[in-house]
């Protein structure tokens, strides 16, 4: 025997047919159905294997509950594995695979685990493995080889390797009232808060609103519960105020209210709609919240527990009620509480044999007895299931008399069903509240966790609360026909049959943890409730033991002869259900990093410049024409350079005004020299330090005015300067009048530069002189380029004749394209990153690769600049001992003695030995110098000044390159300057 | 968290940098005494509990603030902009 | 005078867009104004640098923080405390108002070409840059005239309401251009028009 | 106590697993002992457990507040390598590297210690210059390091986005080929164990709530579970050092304390390989024997001492996973954590004699805590047994940062959300 789809009933949509595969084997369902309901139609019994007994296993709940039936969802090359079954929306087109089963469901090899399990119980890894001391196989070898294997064994499903080229969003939501589940507490707490007029979001994590009135038999104000449903439903959604989100999952609770959800568009769709997003991730900012999130019932522990056929009472109801699907023809209800004697019914009434209600309490409520009454089957009061049977799927059950928490010893009555539905009581969904509240509170009566003392603004309503009842959940004004059942389960989580070899008992099913490896963890002392997962494991499956964390945490207590809450409880984290990663990257996915363009980008990409990121910037590396390598590239373009004039996008640059009457006092401060006594129109070169007294950036600063300055940054750390500047205006010297803007993107630069540069721009530069008069080294004046307005700097990074030509970002384009034709008399050669570093390296100018963060102003030999006069930030620390030390790391140069590159970060040593040892510092920057027809590069090595001259080696294990250096002054090229001033 | 930034209102985490310890109070610039600028730069109080720190507004106003702060349970007890506070 | 050339130049692609099933829920525009100044005032001088906007602009600013005003062809509005921006069809605004301000209001620095300006208008306006920000943009938390600054991720944006549903944002010029391909990607599910 | 071995497990398996025992005992405290050490942490239990194994000083109780292993040796991200680029650092996390190599024998404890290697990506050519500079510094003190070419790094990790659309295009990697990563709470109960057998007391549930004075000097505390006197007492304790050394009277201290989050989605078949990080931003991914991808990312970059992070930087580390990994956008998050990370002023920890006499302190792990537990314990005992630091462990001085002799890996000063 086997589920089957009942002749009538449910709320599906019957006149629909949909199509889907199961491990490729067609099969059709409608409407309405998830796939765990459509299975159970189709007969489906083994959905799953499970993780370390590769036991199998079938529909277990019909939430997101779900420990067993998880599936693959097959789209296109995409796979999204581990999806519980009772979470997916039966849609055409439909293709799923089972998991963790190999070579098929039916037949799996890892099943062999299950003969020995006794050996692998509890932590049984961590007594085994460690392998020989001595030989091949010592130290960390025999473990890895045996782990090998247990990677292969383990895991559930495979993902895939196709990047996944869905759509994800993000949303940001704002409102008074969240209400976090749709039941029918959630339902009235939205109907009461919309009616004051209030913003209220309604979210359900399922696809319909109603939660257990879809499936419970209650009627509210004289009709059925589903219609009720309507009713509010259409009055809410015509409300302006009220935003309802199906397929909602409330998953997270962080500080002030901040609530992650996430909202599945289009996974219940065979394709999204154009532009539509797969999933949603919201961030919801509420008020208020009213956790409405209902409970979770739990199964009861005793040996066989887990075969396919057996699931938890409320869901096999809800098959019945809702989706027109019987889980068994011939059913056996096992509970300690009321609420089964519900299901009972609602089963029977969808056509099902009720073969026997065992209940493990001697009384039950009058309520009770009327239901079994009426579902038919023997009534077994005091009586407990001690054992299954069945190969691929329960055939059988055994029950014995039990009493005082205890197997009777005696008897054992055997009934054939198919179907075991379960109740071990209900467990409040207190996953969200605890994240936002304190430790939660054992109740005695209901056996179950209650939600904790907030932490944070929510409130709680219904089931969350353990106000069971649908009466309850509604409130004194509404009135509800329904059982008056009693929800208050019997204390028993576990049957433990004394005296005869019993089968596994699990608690968690997902994860294979039996009661007994919870006794020896117990035994072994990992008792706390910490300790007990983490030993076992047990609650940490995809699950995360919504229904296995209770019984889980009773029989440890019993264990140990403490009262549940005395063993505690873990707390629950973020997330409340899983989560795709997917979704909460949302639009980042795909779009990782915004791109950040200068005006003349185009241009470069079509004149075939290789682009590289500098951060978010992206600048030209080099210019290569067909078949340069990047060395040849550069080398042309900085030849260009010194031999006539070349012209690069320096628009990345930092740029910030700096302006008022303080401006020049702020600029003393933080820079180490002085800029007060720069007069109007000049630029100076500037250094920052850390308060440590630590290089920190340099660049220009360009006084343009009186109380008008512009600095310049370094690209890396221009968001880094600004912020330190706004830090000391607002939070050490708020008394200077000086405001700070970013001006990086008012601005393009383009630097022109060679012996020809001046020429270039006497060709286009109109409205003003730039002779060596009119524009002197570190001057400024301004002027137009074909018509556009530009401010032009003569300063050098290159050691050439060299100007800075800045003007509007949207003319940037149109300068530079002037510029260009003015320069083509003289060859001018557009360069690159590799040649500006090229050109820098000659002169010994510092970048980011010597100011890294742990060199001080002395170690790149720019004692010079740092003022006497006057104090700095970092001036009253940079003398300290540590940053004056003799052994300290400084600035040379680095000359190749054989006709072979250096490279960045090789290291240099004294002398060359067997092994690499013995490192004195490190290359920081290298090229091939045109200037000098050599390999040089830029070092910071111990002792610095004092080894020029000295002979040393390159050593480069990582790329295998050694070789003799000759340590030289960083000034490598025209040392007096003459070039630039000229 | 939710900062209540005295210029744009109350303003998710994501806009604002962190800029640390605001119990610290900068030595006098000409000063030389090397454990006053040692305990400026490098010590802490690590308060657990409310924690006076500076946050900026980043992606907003830009304004850095005073805040008040728990430690323990990231409440918000008070928040004033930096300038004022630094007066 | 020269053009100024638009960061979105190769990717502005004008007409409709998208899902157009339930038409062009949502427009988007470049603006580009002639000029955007920031005027920061000193402390104490917010009052004077606000009657300096009237006197130029004709624009009335009040005191609370994000106050804006808009007319047909400018709008300004407050975004930090002691600054505002100034936005105007016609070039050389930050002239004028330099020539006007003096040493002891405040300072003007001048962003017409630092920053690029991007209209989104429609039924669907709220709903798009919620997408983006971390900001309530009903009505009534965001009232017409009123500005905020915010930020998606790294990219920097001022926010003015100009209509009940119309925003005008203002993003740094050398992030416009990926900010672009990101707004209209997000608007494809409600389809909609490049103005 | 009874040795673990295969045997072992096979005996017990055959009589119903009913004869194990617990892993280590549940004394009550004495009223005294030679040392004490505050924390029951991996770094406070292999501090107690080299104490009594190289310095023969088994008369030690460690105290611990709540459960053992409840700090941050349970809530890390299982990293263990020692690619560092200062050589104080490598020969630190070098002699730790050689400890966790013949640590699941020496404990007889199988801490799952899976040598499978972590890479750092490169996505710019300054970036490879970095990490040759690395890789180099770490074979110049002895250490292993492969830099690798993006064809290599191709073949090693699949699923990685090596197309040209890329954001930060994947152009090499550096390899720590002996890094990889081991089983967290096995550590601490391995080192339990361990120390339990060599006559080390174990006291959970015991708070420290002051310190027991005799003039300046300490000699012992005062806990929820009583008085206990010590002639030296060394405090372990991280993200918690503020807090306990405040009870000692000590105000400041180089250290804030910050939120870490760590992340592990559902169990999948095998994907990732190696231990991998990233270089457009900060992260780094492994998965775990069970098939949980495990990872983090940044700081929070807030003071805290509350175990939760919040969800900007949850989004942050999904966005730079999935930019490496855009495979594994349907792949779920399944639980996150925080841990409280004692952060330093220049990223480097602390092992100390004092600051007060009869005190020793080991602070300052930053987010590299996990890697260092071996070798930490081993220099902490030795400095506790000795009185003075090993070599190892002299640079990890608390004077350092006045007399600005910092050990500032990342180059980012006195900012310790940067570190």
């Amino acid at each position: 025997m086997s589920p089957r789809r009942a002749h009538n009933g449910g709320r599906i949509d019957r006149s629909t047919t949909l199509r889907f595969t199961f491990d490729g084997t067609a099969m059709t369902g409608h409407a309405g159905d998830t796939l765990a309901s459509a299975l159970l139609a189709n007969g489906i019994s083994v959905v799953g294997r499970s993780f370390k007994y590769h036991r199998p296993r079938g529909v277990f709940s019909a939430g997101i509950e779900e420990p067993n039936a998880l599936v693959t969802v097959i789209k296109g090359k995409l796979r999204e594995p581990n999806i519980p079954a009772t979470q997916i929306e039966l849609y055409d087109g439909l293709a799923v695979e089972s998991q963790n089963r190999f070579p098929s469901l039916a037949f799996d090899f890892g099943a062999a685990n299950g003969l020995a399990g006794n050996l692998f119980a509890a932590g049984f890894y961590y007594k085994t493995f460690m392998g020989p001391v001595a030989g091949p196989l010592k130290g960390t070898r025999f473990w890895m080889f045996c782990e090998h294997f247990i990677r292969r064994a383990a895991g559930l499903g495979r993902a895939g390797h196709e990047p996944d080229t869905d759509r994800y969003e993000k949303m940001y939501g704002f409102c008074d009232v969240l209400v976090v589940g749709s039941g029918p507490s959630g339902l009235m707490a939205a109907k009461h808060a919309a009616a004051t007029g209030k913003k209220v979001f309604l979210a359900e994590q399922e696809p319909e609103f109603g939660g257990s009135l879809r499936w419970k038999s209650a009627a509210i104000d004289g009709r059925p519960a589903a219609d009720w449903v309507a009713a509010t439903l259409a009055d809410l959604a015509a409300l302006p105020n009220v935003t309802l989100l199906p397929r909602t999952t409330v998953w997270g609770y962080y500080d002030d209210n901040a609530l992650g959800a996430l909202e599945r568009v289009a996974d219940h769709k065979a394709h999204a709609a154009l532009g539509e997003p797969r999933q949603r991730h919201w961030t919801i900012r509420a008020k208020d919240v009213v956790l409405a999130t209902g409970a979770f019932e739990r199964p009861i522990v005793f040996p066989g527990n887990d075969r396919p056929g057996i699931m938890l009472a409320a869901a096999a109801a809800r098959y019945a009620t809702e989706f027109g699907v019987l889980p068994g023809e011939r059913i056996a209800i096992f509970a300690n509480n009321d609420s089964a004697y519900e299901a009972a019914l609602a089963l029977k009434d969808a056509g099902a044999e009720i073969a026997a209600i065992i209940d493990v309490r001697a009384g039950v409520s009058i309520a009770a007895r009327e239901l079994a009454r009426e579902a038919g089957g023997e009534l077994l009061l005091g009586y407990a299931v001690t054992n299954t049977s069945g190969a691929r799927r329960l055939r059988e059950i055994e029950v014995q008399a039990f009493a005082d928490g205890k197997v009777k010893d005696g008897a054992t009555r055997a009934f054939a069903v198919d179907c075991l539905a379960v109740s071990g009581g209900w467990s409040p969904a207190i996953h969200l509240a605890s994240q936002a509240g304190h430790a939660p509170q054992w109740d005695e009566a209901l056996q179950a966790f209650l939600p904790p003392a907030p932490t944070q603004p929510w409130t709680g309503a219904g089931a969350f609360t353990g106000a069971y009842s649908t009466s309850a959940a509604l409130g004194d004004d509404i009135a509800v026909s329904e059982p008056e059942i009693e929800y208050e389960p019997a204390p028993v989580f576990e049957i433990r049959p004394t005296g005869k070899k019993s089968g596994k008992a699990f608690v968690d099913l997902q994860h294979d943890v039996t009661a007994s490896d919870i006794r020896l963890a117990h035994r072994e002392g990992f008792q706390s409730v910490e300790h007990l997962k983490r030993y076992t494991t047990l609650g940490m499956a995809t699950d995360q033991g919504k229904s296995s964390n209770v019984p889980g945490l009773a029989i440890m207590a019993a264990a140990r002869g403490l009262p549940i809450p005395e063993v505690g409880t873990t707390r629950f984290r973020p997330p409340f259900s899983a989560v795709s990663l997917g979704a909460l990257a949302a639009d980042r996915h795909g779009h990782f990093k915004p791109e950040r363009l200068t005006p003349m980008h185009d241009w470069h990409v079509a004149r075939g410049a290789r682009m590289y990121a500098a951060g978010l910037w992206y600048r030209p590396m080099i210019y290569g024409t067909g078949g340069e390598t990047v060395e040849q590239a550069y080398v042309r373009e900085a030849k260009a350079v010194r031999a006539s004039v070349g012209i690069v996008d320096v628009s990345t640059l930092g740029k910030i005004a700096v302006q008022g009457p303080d401006a020049a006092e702020l600029l003393d401060r933080v820079y180490t020299n002085l800029f007060s006594t720069l007069p109007v129109d000049k630029a100076r070169y500037g250094l920052m330090l850390r308060e440590e007294g630590i290089a920190f950036d340099d660049g220009t600063t360009w006084r343009l005015g009186e109380h008008d300055f512009l600095m310049t940054t370094t690209t890396a750390n221009a968001g880094k300067v600004m912020q330190h500047l706004e830090h000391y205006l607002d939070c050490v010297w708020p008394d200077l009048r000086v405001h700070v803007t970013s001006v990086t993107d008012e601005w393009a630069g383009a630097a022109v530069a060679g012996p020809n540069a001046r020429h270039v721009l006497e060709a286009c530069v109109e409205g003003t002189a730039v002779d060596n008069d009119a524009l002197p080294f570190m001057g400024i004046v301004r002027g137009e380029i074909a018509g556009a307005p530009v401010m032009i700097c003569r300063l050098s990074f290159s050691g050439e004749l060299a100007y800075e030509v800045y003007c509007g970002a949207g003319h940037g384009q149109h300068v530079w394209d002037a510029l260009m034709n003015a320069g083509q008399q003289f060859d001018i050669v557009p360069y690159g990153l590799e040649a500006l570093g090229t050109l820098r390296i000659e002169k010994g100018h510092v970048t980011g690769a010597e100011i890294d963060g742990r060199t001080s102003p002395r170690d790149l030999y720019l004692d010079w600049m740092l003022s006497k006069k006057k104090p700095y930030v970092g001036s009253a620390m940079v003398d300290r001992e540590g940053l004056v030390a003799a052994d300290r790391v400084r600035l040379v140069g680095i000359v190749a003695l054989e006709d072979r590159p250096l490279q960045g970060g090789a290291h240099i040593v004294e002398r060359l030995g067997e092994e690499p040892r013995g490192s004195i510092g490190h290359i920081t920057a290298f090229c091939f110098s045109p200037a000098l027809g050599k390999y040089i590069a830029l070092a910071l090595v111990k002792g610095g000044k004092a080894r020029h001259g000295q002979r040393a080696f390159v050593s480069d294990p990582v790329r295998n390159r050694y070789g003799p250096v000759e340590i030289v002054s960083h000034h490598f090229f025209d040392p007096e300057g003459s070039r630039m001033h000229g | 968290m939710l900062i209540p930034c005295p210029y744009c209102g109350p303003r998710d985490l994501s806009e604002f940098t962190y800029q640390g310890d605001a119990n610290r109070t900068r030595p006098n610039p000409m000063s030389n005494d090397q454990s006053a600028w040692n305990a400026y730069v490098y010590e802490r109080v690590n308060t657990a509990g409310d924690h006076r720190e500076f946050w900026q507004h980043s992606g907003g106003c830009r304004a850095h603030l005073a805040v008040v702060r728990s430690t323990l349970t990231h409440e918000i007890k008070s928040v004033a902009f930096a300038r004022e506070v630094a007066k | 005078m020269v053009e100024i050339v638009s960061p979105l130049e190769p990717d502005y692609h004008r007409g409709a867009h998208g899902n157009r099933d339930g038409g062009s829920a949502v427009t988007l525009s470049e603006t580009q104004p002639g000029s955007i100044v920031q005027l920061a005032a000193w402390p104490g001088q917010d009052g004077a640098m606000r009657a300096l906007v009237k006197t130029v602009t004709g624009l009335d600013l009040d005191a609370a923080p994000g106050a804006g005003a808009v007319d047909e062809s400018s709008a300004a509005f407050g975004f930090a405390p002691g600054r505002w921006l100034v936005v105007d069809q016609i070039e050389g605004l930050a002239e004028t108002l330099r020539e006007k301000i003096g040493n002891d209001l405040g300072t003007v620095c001048d962003l017409s070409h630092g920053r690029t300006a991007i209209a989104v208008e429609g039924e669907k306006a709220e709903r798009l840059l919620s997408k983006f920000y971390a900001l309530d943009f009903s009505l009534a938390a965001f009232p017409v005239a009123t500005a905020k600054s915010t930020a998606h991720h790294d990219v920097f944006t001022l926010i003015q309401r100009t209509g009940a549903d119309r925003f005008d944002l203002y993003v740094y010029r050398s992030f416009a251009r990926s900010f672009w391909h990101l707004l209209c990607a997000s608007a494809e599910e409600f389809g909609y028009t490049v103005e | 106590m009874a040795e673990y071995s295969f045997l072992s497990l096979l005996r017990n398996a055959l009589s119903g697993n009913e004869d194990w025992k617990p892993a280590w005992r549940k004394p009550d405290p004495r009223p005294s002992y030679d040392v004490i050490v505050i924390g029951g942490g991996g770094h406070g239990l292999s501090t107690a457990y080299y104490l009594a194994k190289e310095h023969g000083i088994t008369n030690v109780a460690v105290l611990e507040k709540g459960y053992l292993g409840s700090g941050n040796v349970g809530r890390n991200t299982t990293i263990v390598r020692s690619n560092y680029l200062l050589p104080d650092n490598i020969r630190f996390y070098e002699h730790s590297m050689k400890l966790w190599e013949n640590l699941s024998h020496d404990l007889n404890y199988n801490v799952m210690f899976s040598q499978r290697g972590v890479v750092n990506l490169a996505h710019t050519p300054a970036q490879m210059d970095e990490h040759a500079r690395r890789g180099n510094a770490m074979r110049h003190e002895g250490g292993d390091a492969v830099l690798l070419g993006r064809e290599e790094v191709a073949r090693m990790v699949p699923g990685l986005d090596m197309s040209a659309r890329a954001r930060f295009p994947v152009l090499g990697g550096l390899l720590q080929p002996r890094a990889g990563t081991a089983r967290h709470d096995a550590v601490a109960w391995g080192y339990a164990r361990g120390a339990d057998r060599r006559g080390v007391d174990i006291l959970e549930n015991c708070e420290v709530t002051g310190f027991l004075r005799e003039g300046e000097r300490v000699v012992g505390v005062t806990t929820t579970r009583g008085e206990i006197r010590a002639k030296k007492v060394a405090v372990a304790v991280a993200g918690s050092t503020g807090r306990v050394m405040k009870l000692a009277g000590i105000e400041n201290l180089p250290i804030e304390s910050h939120v870490l989050q760590a992340f592990v989605s559902e169990s999948l078949k095998p994907l990732v390989n190696q231990v991998v990080t990233f270089g457009g931003g900060h992260l780094y991914v492994s998965q775990s024997d069970k098939g949980g991808l495990v990872f983090g990312g940044d700081l929070d970059g807030y003071n805290t001492y509350a175990q939760r992070g919040n969800l900007p930087l949850v989004e942050e580390v999904m966005s730079e996973l999935l930019a490496m990994f855009p495979n594994l956008a349907r792949v779920r998050l399944l639980r996150s954590w925080g841990g409280v990370m004692d952060m330093s002023m220049d990223g480097s920890p602390i092992i100390t004699p004092g600051p007060l006499p009869g005190m020793f302190l080991n602070c300052g792990w930053c987010y590299g805590g996990f890697k260092a537990t071996p070798a930490s314990g081993w220099c902490f005992a030795h400095t506790i047994a000795r009185g003075e630091a090993h070599p190892l462990n002299a640079a990890f001085t608390l004077d350092r940062f006045a007399r600005g002799i910092l050990i500032d890996e990342k180059g980012q000063g006195a900012t310790p959300k940067l570190h």
